[in-house]
């Protein structure tokens, strides 16, 4: 185990905004993206009801 | 081949990948957790670059990906072209976001890698510059599809395009690494580091299989929801749940 | 107060038309990105040669991204007739024309300037020189976009041709080219850029109180 | 009858080598008509370009309310709709927006409900949301029409405007010249289909005779 | 032979409709000419550095000269309805497509090629490295010809504009841009430039074989 | 009567939300012509591209000689000739140069006095040397239906050939149409205004519902 402490791992040894700099934006974009095509299933779904079914 | 044309028909299809993509995300979330843990647990300090290395666990697999989706892309256009079964080009236009999406991340976390190995947020790399094209061979398929408003014409367009594009990735590696040796390089380069821990490889390979998950079920949703807007006439579409559900 | 409401009405049926070709937003700024990345695979990675001629290659990019841009700005109008019927308008041609031109700045000029910074770091160059860049394309672009509509008006239905905008507009770009570049390079080689910045700013008040003019005159010709 | 609005004293057109016309002077007073014949080629468009201040005659000028219109650009144009064979539709905008983008330039502000309903008397109502690009010849044209409906100009000049419409369209469009007419309103128009719109209004017969 | 008749049935169209336009057989012409003047106005005189991005930068200028024929290339076809003539026409329509491209290089790509020494002198470049800039341009443009094609045939009818097409395009530029300059360098440097030569050699070959027929499937799709 | 040459099995053409036309079949033999009626936006010309294979059909497919033109393209396209809204005139050629580039490139050699005869014929002499840019709108449709009388085609598909022409030509054009027929050709037009071809072939009219 090769943290000391909550603080030394976010220090990354000085690394900490390269590193969480681009785990942070992985993360970030890797939940918006199915996020968005949620919606834009939801706007599909929507504009089916509203103009394809009698 | 019999029943994949069973399959490629979005009316069977749809409901199979309805099934499929809880599976992926769970072994996403799962496999991402243990490749995480690897990355910041296991994994031990790097002589020489300290922590900076972590990012490597994503960094790389995001690579490996952004190269991957752009092949898988060009198979199916294949399909598409050869058999011209609708399903293809569905999943060539679901696929080509989420590979911009890791092209881009193997830009953004190299360059955050780049600042503090080599001081500089980018160098003229042959593989850096590799990406980069590979990133905007992406961009110019989603605009080229995004710009064609007959779906039918996009897909094949789309298809065209993206063989064309795997028939000149290669050259183009190839062309970049003789401009790059041409030149000596830039002042850095990717070194490969002798050894690579074996844990290393472990929490890359790890992740990029996480990863892997991850693109299949982000795919199969985006596939999905493409269905659903192209064949909104069509009666199956009126008869899902989620269509009558609501209504 | 119809004059404006008329502006924006040429403005907001441009951007519409953009937004309509979703991806015609972001392309003048990938084809700025790219001509950037062609430019070290042309003449070599050296960093330093790069940290050089950046800020040079950076404006012609601009300047050709916008002149891109440019042959569609009136020709489209022209073939569907719209520009007749903007002639028929009661409203003055030129501040319609001031519409579309604002709407060419606002598609194919400002995006560079927020894109530049990135584009910097890729030649890497210094922070403070990024700044000067991006203040030099925010005072330079509407200048091309201006002095671009003149030559897209003149060049118009008369065997008016992408080639022949560029033409008659390239040599027009050429102060705006020389001040915008040289404001980043003299501030890098510490003589400060105050004079150039006064420079641009003149050229830009001249060019927007006297463009769009030219440019409905230019326009009334090739219509005849 | 009225003072004519829209007069014309010896206007001459010359394209290339050839005279299209010479001398020619018209005089339109409200609730009149002009109908321009000719053979294909006879000057016709020429023509009505002149008179809607598109192009320059080569000799003599157009009057409005007596003043030469190179003289009140605006005014003129504020009492005019010139319709011509291309008369500016986007291709990828619905005609909504087409219609309301034209009117906004021309420094009017129309509601929704108006070009709605414009465009359902052209029989439009099912494709008012619909890309210009995937509409039918004669749909472009009946959209293109129904700016007729929306901007209130005294003075139409209209260009083969039953080009590539149906029967009915036609029918329709010449009631909404009828109309125009009784309101006192002033049409200027060429066709190859002769247009019936009734002998209440005084109707001119100008006949080009062409160079061929 | 009809065949071979209608390839220069093709040709000869092209050319005419470009002799008509007198201008335009310069344009391209010029613009190189425009861009290679504006490198030393943004990037500054020094001659030792201009010579140092001499190639590079000239291959840049010829890459988008060429880029701007091509928007024009079948989009005028498309508007007015000749290219459905085309793809009616009882001969192959790659034939047709082929006598296109040939046109576009004979006006976009040949005089580049002859005007090369001139701007090569500018940048005082030796004569002998003259003569390969010229042979590598001469290899080089007929494959920005080709490649392009496909491009301007796939974004045909799509709502995008001049900068989609070079969106797409300019990453396919890349390769000849790389081994065209570097033939150049490398010959400069001493190393020879025998492999770039070769390399180029084998695209243009693939690329003559593979595109017409490329182009013309695209075309097809833009059409239906 | 002889064995249809061109056959349409239930063809059915869908835009967007909705259906033009369904299960439509088509026959027709040499010598007979067939005349498609229906309003704006009833899929006229939408039913001619699909004939000359220029959009694929929704469903259903298009035989000629018995096989379908998928699978003959060029053979098919030998004996088609197809002329639609905008066909291919280009405003910087002469009609002289825009016949003989557009023949050429079909893969004919035409004499120039031959085409100076079929521009006669139009009543374009005077305009052979003009150009297309500067003729009228009824003009370049002249110049462009000209091309009937240089390609040797089988079958003539035309979309609105009436369209700004002015009384004359139409007499012209539909005697043109006759003596195509009488040698055995074959025709399917569209045009809002019913063209007379005499009663000795066999028209058939064909009416498109539309859907507004
Ligand atoms: C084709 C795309 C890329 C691939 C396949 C790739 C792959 C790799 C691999 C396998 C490593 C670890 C092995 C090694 O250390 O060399 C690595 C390291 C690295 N990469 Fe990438 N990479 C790519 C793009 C990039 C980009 C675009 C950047 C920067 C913007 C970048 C920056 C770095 C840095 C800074 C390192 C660590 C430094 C070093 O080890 O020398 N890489 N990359
Ligand atoms: N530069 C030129 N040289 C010779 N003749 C010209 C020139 N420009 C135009 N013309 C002729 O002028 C006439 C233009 O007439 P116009 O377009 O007004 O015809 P029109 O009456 O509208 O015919 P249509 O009924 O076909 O629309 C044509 O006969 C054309 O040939
Ligand atoms: N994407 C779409 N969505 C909805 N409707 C569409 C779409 N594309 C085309 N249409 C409709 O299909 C029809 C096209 O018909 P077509 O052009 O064949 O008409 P036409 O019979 O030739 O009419 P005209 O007599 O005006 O030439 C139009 O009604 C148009 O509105
Ligand atoms: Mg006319
Ligand atoms: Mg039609």
């Amino acid at each position: 185990m090769q943290w000391q402490s909550i603080s030394d791992f976010f220090a990354m040894g000085g690394y900490g905004l390269y590193v969480w700099g681009s785990f942070g934006v992985c993360a970030v974009t890797m939940i918006a993206e199915p996020l968005l095509v949620k919606h834009r299933r939801k706007q599909a779904l929507k504009d089916i009801r509203n103009n394809y079914l009698l | 081949m019999i029943n994949l044309f069973k399959y490629s028909a979005p009316s069977t299809f749809y409901p199979l990948a309805g099934k499929l993509i809880p599976m992926f995300w769970t072994l996403a979330a799962v496999l991402g957790a243990i490749g995480l843990y690897i990355s910041f647990f296991v994994a031990p300090t790097d002589a020489q670059q300290g922590q900076g290395y972590r990012i490597i666990f994503i960094h790389v697999p995001a690579s490996w990906m952004s190269m991957f989706i752009y092949c898988i892309m060009a198979f199916w256009s294949l399909l598409g072209l050869t058999f011209n079964t609708r399903l293809s080009g569905m999943m060539t236009s679901a696929l080509a976001p989420t590979g911009a999406l890791f092209a881009f991340l193997s830009l953004w976390t190299g360059a955050l890698w780049g600042k503090p190995m080599w001081g500089a947020w980018w160098v003229w790399d042959a593989r850096l510059t590799s990406e980069l094209i590979l990133f905007f061979l992406y961009i110019g398929f989603i605009a080229l599809q995004a710009a064609i408003d007959d779906p039918r014409r996009a897909d094949r367009a789309g298809a065209l395009l993206s063989l064309v594009g795997v028939v000149n990735v290669p050259i183009i590696y190839f062309s970049v690494k003789w401009w790059n040796t041409l030149h000596q390089g830039a002042s850095v380069s990717l070194t490969k580091s002798p050894s690579m821990a074996s844990t290393m490889l472990w929490g890359m390979l790890i992740m990029a299989l996480s990863f892997w998950a991850y693109t299949i079920a982000v795919a199969l949703m985006r596939a999905r929801t493409i269905m659903l807007e192209r064949e909104a006439n069509t009666e199956w579409v009126h008869h899902l749940p989620e269509v009558k559900g609501a209504a | 107060m119809p004059v404006l409401s008329a502006y924006f009405a040429a403005l907001h049926r441009d951007l519409l038309l953009v937004m309509r070709r979703k991806t015609e937003v972001l392309t003048a700024l990938f084809f700025f990105v790219i001509v950037t990345t062609l430019l070290p695979l042309g003449i070599g990675p050296e960093p330093d040669l790069l940290r050089k001629i950046a800020p040079g290659a950076m404006w012609i990019a601009a300047l050709l991204a916008t002149l891109l841009g440019l042959q569609r700005l009136f020709a489209a109008d022209y073939a569907d007739g719209t520009l007749e019927q903007m002639v028929l308008s009661p409203e003055p041609l030129s501040v319609l024309v001031a519409g579309k031109i604002t709407a060419h700045w606002l598609v194919c000029g400002l995006p560079l300037v927020l894109l530049a910074p990135v584009i910097g770091l890729q030649f890497d160059l210094p922070t403070d020189a990024i700044g000067i860049l991006m203040l030099t394309l925010l005072i330079g672009t509407p200048l091309l976009s201006l002095l671009g509509a003149i030559g897209a008006a003149l060049t118009l239905g008369a065997r008016g041709s992408a080639l022949l905008v560029s033409l008659l507009v390239l040599p027009l770009y050429i102060p705006t080219l020389i001040f915008g570049a040289g404001a980043v390079e003299s501030y890098i080689a510490g003589l400060g850029a105050m004079g150039h910045f006064s420079l641009l700013g003149a050229l830009l008040i001249l060019a927007a109180a006297f463009a769009p003019w030219a440019t409905t005159a230019a326009l009334r010709i090739s219509l005849e | 009858m009225h003072t004519p609005a829209l007069v014309s004293r010896n206007l001459s057109c010359i394209r290339g080598k050839q005279t299209l016309f010479q001398g020619l002077d018209l005089q339109l007073g409200s609730g009149q008509w002009l109908y321009l014949q000719g053979e294909n080629g006879a000057g016709k468009t020429s023509l009505l370009r002149i008179l809607a201040g598109l192009t320059l005659p080569a000799d003599g000028d157009v009057l409005w309310q007596g003043s030469p219109i190179s003289k009140q650009r605006s005014q003129y144009h504020q009492n005019l709709l010139y319709i011509g064979h291309n008369a500016g539709l986007k291709e990828d905008l619905t005609l909504t927006e087409n219609l309301q983008a034209l009117c906004r330039m021309d420094g009017l502000q129309i509601k929704d409900a108006d070009i709605r309903e414009a465009l359902t008397r052209m029989g439009l109502a099912k494709r008012q949301h619909l890309p210009a690009r995937v509409l039918s010849a004669g749909q472009k044209r009946r959209g293109l029409l129904a700016r007729a409906l929306l901007r209130p100009a005294k003075l139409w000049i209209l260009d083969e405007p039953f080009n590539a419409l149906d029967v009915n369209a036609i029918a329709d469009v010449q009631n909404l010249l009828k109309a125009h007419l009784t309101q006192a309103g002033m049409l200027v128009l060429t066709s190859h289909q002769t247009p019936d719109l009734g002998t209440d209004a005084h109707g001119f017969v100008l006949n080009l005779s062409g160079s061929h």
